[in-house]
């Protein structure tokens, strides 16, 4: 399996770079924050990907997908981490709709993913409630009453979840806090009783609501029992597919970020010399040439092991998700101080790199996180 | 120092103390927590207390607002050690200071050394009441680091000076009365040869300013404008071309300044933030990665205020190290930029909300974003390091 | 391809396999231990074993010592696909290469691309036979990366040049026979011009060399010292002023050696060193400071291979993606370093031992100490990281 | 208490570095090296330092020593830190002389101390077993028989331990490996019937032997019983001193490796152009000359401590150790590097550096160690 990419997803690419330069770019982004938009995201341009039908990519045809794969979804994330597009592209299409894809039974998984592939509704991934990722962390209960679950907990991070019509909640049925059996997941209806959500306005201009789930009773078949290793390992699963996910998007913004740093080094003078020519820039330009070229291996690498279904995903997802937040982290520090006081305003976009860095590292387990479980992978 | 001299300063130590707690109310000598806490005087000034308007009006009176600059500009005519006296009281005592004003602490220096004795009787004693606000207009855009390239023009039409150009950074531009500028009133010579040191009064037509936004929200800078505006030849210092000599004397008093502005109490420790965050298993910081971070990071801040010591010890001591501040101001800024990238490690998904009451509006988020100017304000980091090469370490120009 | 002439391929393949069977010792199919168990061939030449010059006659005989050249230079004559399937199977039934020789991979592309037909008649047959070995003379003495700024002078004596000058990081200068050198045949001109392509008998009189010793012990490295050495006309390759053109082409050939000479075997894993001599507390490595490294470090080196593989892929699929051998260069031996760095620090104590049998005459210091080099040999760290602002970024020159 | 050195310090200071200048250079130590010197140091050298007083500046004067200080000999140990001057400074003055002087009663002060200050024994110190520096991570036996110990064990990394007159040996007497109850030190004479000694010939050329105890009798008041807090006490503080002395001696290296590789960058010319004027080079020599302040200040306020007797010894220390470890490392890297071929060569005196760097980074407690213990003392 070599790591290119194929010219279909190559062609997917082009047309999603086409239609993001104009109405995904970040003055789109910059206006949706300061409108204060209630909803946080474009949503025509969003059906406008949905017709390109970006929404389907990962979503097998037999369920009005087109069954096209994670390395062309790669390559899709990759556009909008470039160009900073806000849209449920994560949290609907890759995080809860890989969970349904895994883990739903046949009637969930044909209820749900023609909805998700079609554009027609917004799922918010509820996983998170400590201060950092920490899968095993999970305090809501799904207690069995009858033939009801009954939830209670507060979710965090749950992106776009002030405007999703469900949720796949993550929740123990038994067990103690940071025990993995117990865990399961649940789809639960955005308008159940007894859930309150709360939109917090991120570092990024984007959403991750606080999700409150008070006795909200839900039917029992309402819990993802499709897949093999039980819940806790459909949520990992769902995770590493996520975090590779999130690495293509990083990349993409990882080489948008070096590319403006770049051109800029070549226009900017100081002194009646172009800045470019200072070989301390060049070194440090040239340093970061070649952590970019180690992020690119990995994210191609680890998107191929999920369409190939490799037993290497935890470990490829860890190294993607680290190697990707550490020179997220670089280059969008680098970039501020290259651009100079002008790129400390608002005003000039590269700011919107290193915001968006921040989140997008946090999201899933930052590098601290994924150096650590590398490292108990190989047992030390 | 001969008895009588000691005596006199004892006195003088006493009577002061005894004024101060006298006369400086109570709610001015609690600690300032906010930009807007300060008294900055100018045509629009505003007192957010009574006791802040008794506080400066009493200080006025007794001269003490700029205690050391001689009486004849409105000052105290306090000698050093005495002015030390008065500042150790004070601090005693935690007195606020009654008057913030970059014309104190930036555009007088430079009136006292290089202005005429009518300039100087015009301007300090303004100063010294608050009548006039001032803000500083050096940098423009596109120049950066590269202040002397500036393009502020001031023709010269017989009467006046016809100012065209454009100011950056300039800090509360938006709520200063005047403006001393570095303008080019020659562009035959050499770029440090053709610029000149001009005041100008803000009301004056032509001049307009726009706030800028940082990538952390608001900010006190702004942009100055400056079209057709008219300039009495008076106002300028010294003669045309002396501007770049004005400026890096004045330079030196900014680098200081930058370094306290802003500082608002001691910076969170960061091993303990780590514990309250990431809590510990087995007794060691359940992350350990961040643990080896958090480590060094505390080893380096450590050492760095060990340094700060010694080198004022040996300063004391009579070895003058001069260029050290491009190393304070390099490493303290990285330093600063590091804890800061620590906090949000640390405080993750708490750490990145941006508006909401939970965060105290993105307080952290906006904090962090505000510190990466930190190593470009006041001379970049680079520049730092170029200055340490060359003259500290003596090494070549290509 | 038709299907006759992959008829013929697949016979060549088995034909091939079936001769190196019944031809390649046992003892010559197995790894390489050490530089000492290769064939260097030359005027001294020793076989370490009767298989050793067997295998070599037996080679040289059906003409596969350089399979790829013409025959009439003592080649093979295989096309491209013949010297790959060759390749193949020697590789998997773990052949040794029957000689080792910088005459095959250096100066043998040099002389078929820029030599005359005479030099060429003259040369490489004397290559294949194993009878002269070579060597290479680049580097001078205060020279290091600025590789045309040499100094060894060749002038024109009418019917010889009369060489002067000194080489330095010879490799192997004591043991061999000729060396093949870039001198100054002219003064005047600018100083890449004034460079030629030279070939000298080490046995002419003013020929000496002197081992040098590296902070790692012995090396492989000498300096060549050229006092009035006469060299014919003759031996001067293509036209006086070109040697500069002819090294580039060389350096090419130097810089993908550099790669794989001296790698014996795959390096030890970090995390099992780790596990080994820190220990586990509770799971995880007993000092959490070095387990954040090693952890880094493995991140690293686990995607500069994928890295390798991506690179392989693009090619392959015709993105040539040429000055990336400067990334490759410049990333691969700083993360050696780093290797090294740590597995110092994981050994301890134990690692510091220089000699005794104990540490296996401290080999792990001397590896330590001898990567230091890789940062330097072929390129510098900071040559490679010039190139690859320049050549790939784009950035100007100042 | 103010971070800079006395007049009479400066003095001492300045009369080494003229001894060593000429006969402590490192043609020294590399003539020590290629004649495989039986001893490892240049007696007729020591004598002569001993003449200087230096053998006896942190011992009493009442024990025939200066009772100088350890700021004093920390401006001795920078010079031979310079010179990288071979001599038992580190084994007999700092380490055992130290021990000694904490921990003896007045009998044993008054047989030993006269005797280190005269410049007449060498004192191993035998503390080490493992891989890495440990202090509590002591095997080795003493055990009561009557009124005597017999001790059973070996111990690493003695330095000067093949030509010691005698050894502080770091022994326990009850308590599993690991506990700190139970470490106690004694004094042994190095004839004593069952010691043997095996050198080793480290990387920066000095000695470190591996020192064998096996039934090894000695008399039941040979234990240094006089520190208040008992063996384990007396032993880490002991280390902290002498980790302080180590760094001091780092100070030293880490001046001339700088000093010797900007000289250097002064004067090389590469492509027609001194590459002191390259500004990536200017920019590395920057950084490196801001560590080296925050080396001199952590090693003149770490060196007051020992003389004020801080009880804030501990953390100093280890700082230290610590940050000395780290800017030494990469001191001797950078000088190699920017040196380039000539830097590799055995030739050239900078690669000494490099090796003594490592040496004695591992010595008592590497960075690692340090920044570890640093995080304890915090309670993280």
């Amino acid at each position: 399996m070599p790591l290119i990419i194929t010219e279909e997803q190559q062609m997917l690419k082009t047309s999603v770079k086409e239609l993001l330069k104009n109405k995904g770019a970040i003055t789109n982004l910059r206006k949706l924050r300061d409108d204060s938009d209630p909803i946080g995201f474009d949503k025509e341009l969003w059906k406008e990907m949905v017709d390109l039908g970006l929404s389907g990519l990962v979503i097998p045809e037999a369920y009005g997908g087109l069954g096209f794969g994670y390395t062309g979804l790669g390559q899709v994330l990759e556009e909008t981490g470039r160009t900073l597009t806000a849209s449920p592209l994560v949290s609907t299409v890759l995080l809860s709709g890989t969970a349904i894809r895994l883990g739903g039974d046949v009637m969930q998984k044909e209820q749900l993913l023609p909805e998700i592939a079609g554009g027609n509704i917004v799922i918010g991934f509820a996983s998170e409630e400590g201060k950092h990722h920490a899968p095993k962390l999970v305090k809501t209960a799904a207690t069995l009453q009858g033939d009801s679950y009954v939830i209670n907990g507060t979710k965090k991070m749950v992106l776009d979840g002030h405007v999703a019509d469900k949720f796949i909640v993550v929740a123990r049925t038994n067990g103690a806090v940071d025990e993995e059996a117990g865990i399961e997941l649940f789809v639960v209806d955005a308008k159940t009783e007894g859930i309150t959500t709360e939109r917090i306005i991120m570092m990024d201009s984007r959403n991750a609501a606080l999700v409150h789930f008070k006795d909200v009773k839900i039917s029992a078949n309402s819990r993802l029992d499709g897949f093999t290793n039980g819940g806790y390992a459909l949520l990992e699963k769902t995770l590493d597919i996520a975090r590779i996910g999130l690495a293509a998007e990083m990349l993409g913004g990882v080489n948008e970020a070096f590319e403006r740093t770049i051109a800029y080094l070549k226009e900017r003078q100081q002194f009646g010399v172009i800045i470019g020519t200072f070989q301390a820039l060049q070194h440090r330009a040239a340093k970061m040439f070649c952590e970019i070229e180690l992020c690119k291996s990995i994210v191609i690498k680890a998107l191929k092991a999920i369409d190939a279904d490799s037993p290497d995903l935890a470990r490829l997802a860890s190294l993607a998700k680290a190697k990707l937040g550490e020179i997220y982290q670089l280059v969008s520090n680098e970039g501020i101080q290259l651009f100079g006081g002008i790129g400390m305003t608002d005003d000039e976009e590269i700011g919107f790199f290193l915001k968006r860095a921040r989140v997008v590292q946090q999201t899933l387990g930052d590098t601290n996180f994924h150096l650590d479980r590398l490292a108990r992978m190989r047992f030390f | 120092m001969n008895d009588s001299i000691k005596q006199n300063l004892d006195i003088f130590r006493k009577e002061t103390r005894a004024w101060l707690e006298a006369n400086c109310p109570e709610s001015m000598r609690q600690p300032v927590t906010s930009p807007n806490d300060l008294y900055w005087g100018g045509r629009n000034a505003k007192y957010i207390s009574d006791d802040q308007r008794i506080w400066f009006e009493r200080m006025l009176e007794k001269k003490w607002i700029v205690p050391y600059w001689e009486e004849k500009y409105g000052g105290g005519g306090l000698n050093n050690i005495e002015h030390k006296i008065l500042t150790e009281e004070m601090t005693k005592l935690g007195c606020r200071k009654p008057l913030f004003s970059f014309g104190i602490s930036m555009l007088g220096p430079a009136l006292l050394k290089f202005a005429t004795a009518e300039q100087k009787l015009k301007y300090l004693p303004e100063i010294v009441q608050g009548k006039i606000r001032w803000c500083q207009g050096y940098s423009e855009p596109g120049a950066g680091s590269d202040l002397a390239g500036l393009q502020t023009k001031a023709e010269d039409m017989g009467d006046h000076y016809l100012v065209n150009g454009q100011k950056v950074w300039t800090s509360y531009g938006d709520k200063s009365d005047w403006i001393f500028c570095l303008v080019r009133t020659n562009f035959e010579v050499s770029k440090h040869k053709g610029v000149s040191f001009l005041l100008i009064d803000m009301a004056s037509e032509g001049v307009s300013t726009r706030p800028i936004k940082l990538i952390s929200g608001k900010s006190p800078f702004t942009e100055t404008f400056l079209d057709n505006v008219k300039v009495p030849k008076g106002n300028l210092i010294n003669e045309p071309g002396q501007g770049w000599t004005i400026a890096k004397y004045l330079l030196t008093h900014e680098r200081q300044m930058i370094g306290g502005v802003g500082e608002t109490g001691t910076p969170p420790q960061l091993s303990e933030v780590a514990q309250e965050c990431i809590g510990l298993t087995n007794g060691i910081l359940s992350d350990s990665i961040l643990r080896s971070k958090v480590a060094k990071f505390e080893m380096d801040e450590a050492i760095f205020d060990y340094t700060i010591e010694r080198i004022i010890d040996e300063a004391k001591a009579g070895n003058n190290s001069g260029a050290l501040s491009s190393f304070f101001k390099y490493y303290g800024t990285e330093l600063n930029i590091s804890r800061y990238e620590l906090m949000l490690a640390l405080q993750g998904y708490d750490g990145l909300a941006w508006e909401g009451e939970a965060s105290n509006e993105g307080q952290l988020a906006r904090l962090f974003c505000r510190t990466k100017g930190n190593s470009i304000e006041g001379g970049t980091s680079e520049i730092q390091l170029n200055i340490i090469a060359k003259r500290i370490l003596g090494l070549p120009s290509s």
